[in-house]
């Protein structure tokens, strides 16, 4: 499935854009995804929220959610 | 939370003194209130090899960042029954110096004030999706990592 | 102690929120601060038999007072390594809803900020000879007695 | 030994008077002196600052020294 994902921080800055289409079907996958699209940032910690929460571990992904990957928060 | 009344933290550009300054003056009708808390994040020009930040670019995930804040709002003001929180974080370029986010928060008595203050900041740190790009003089940057407290 | 600079902390009257956002302003040439805390304490509208304060009436023994707080500054001041720290404390008729203390530290790092903060706080309530008269709205009268924190 | 000394908050309320002259040689005196001027308030709490620091046992009172008796605190 065709999932779009918004890209923040240093995720955005590294890549260039703020969205990004991935084929996946769960949130592990879309990682692989992202890491075979964007080798250099392999080791780059990033969370993944799925609508506007963040998922600990592999979560199906349903059409319609949106998707986020964030660096490590460093507000305030 | 989709139900609970989502309050916007976020403004353009610094924090101003003067704006500080009229929020405790907001709260002068409220005689209920016996102790304010406030902690002020201020840009530090740390030198970093020798160069030295001129500014903070703050940006976020801006709809999850306000959701989640309603939790810690929600949660807050209850545990320490407060009279009332106010959050304020900057977006966009900080410079050192200034002033890039502002929680105050009210209670009957001081210890509830401070503690909640504190609970808050910590929380909002950790929480909640934003991101700041320290720049320095040569326009160089390097993305900023949070201390832990 | 005789040789030390002795800074008055005493105001007459309420302490006003414009004067807090001046002394926030006057901390953005300090680009080595990360984090201010700040309390404030606010003149609350008690109900006592059915009665309301409508003002504290403050007053001290100033010289001693100013004494005791020349310690308790360095004491946090260096046990916290800030950058600076200010107390301001009314005398006088404060009127409900009303500031009438105001304390200010200042650090690169907040966790420093907070906690010098609230011992503060703490101290100058248990260490500094300084007396509220609770004031009712019929002219009545009784002494204030300080909560344990 | 007449010595002078200075009343604060409600002690200096109840008296009427802010200074006062007692006789005594040492704190302790001090205190008793003064409970037999005004036995009303013998059952007020009450400090003595001698040169402005707080005296916790009975202490001899040298002449020029500046002597109060505090009521507890309610500042802030």
């Amino acid at each position: 499935m065709a999932v779009k994902i918004q890209l923040y921080g240093k995720l955005k800055q590294v890549t260039g854009v703020s969205e990004l289409i991935l084929d996946a079907e769960d949130t592990d996958g879309l990682l692989k995804e992202f890491a075979a699209r964007f080798p250099l940032i392999e080791n780059l910690p990033c969370l993944i929220a799925l609508d506007r929460t963040i998922v600990q571990t592999n979560t199906p992904i349903k059409a319609g959610q949106e998707l986020a990957l964030l660096p490590p928060y460093s507000g305030g | 939370m989709m139900n609970q009344k989502i309050k916007n933290i976020f403004v353009k550009g610094a924090i101003s003194p003067a704006f500080i300054g009229e929020k405790i003056a907001a709260h002068q009708s409220k005689t209920d209130i016996g102790g304010h808390s406030i902690f002020l994040g201020q840009v530090r020009a740390d030198a970093v090899e020798n160069k030295q930040v001129v500014a903070v670019d703050y940006t976020s995930y801006e709809v999850m960042a306000l959701e989640q804040m309603v939790g810690i709002r929600e949660m807050i003001i209850e545990k320490y029954s407060l009279n009332c929180m106010h959050v304020y974080h900057s977006l966009g370029r900080i410079r050192s110096g200034e002033i890039c986010l502002f929680v105050f928060t009210s209670a009957p008595h001081r210890k509830a004030a401070i503690e909640a203050c504190s609970e808050t900041v910590e929380r909002l740190k950790a929480e909640l999706p934003i991101w700041g790009k320290e720049i320095f003089e040569d326009d160089s940057f390097q993305w900023k990592i949070n201390q832990p407290a």
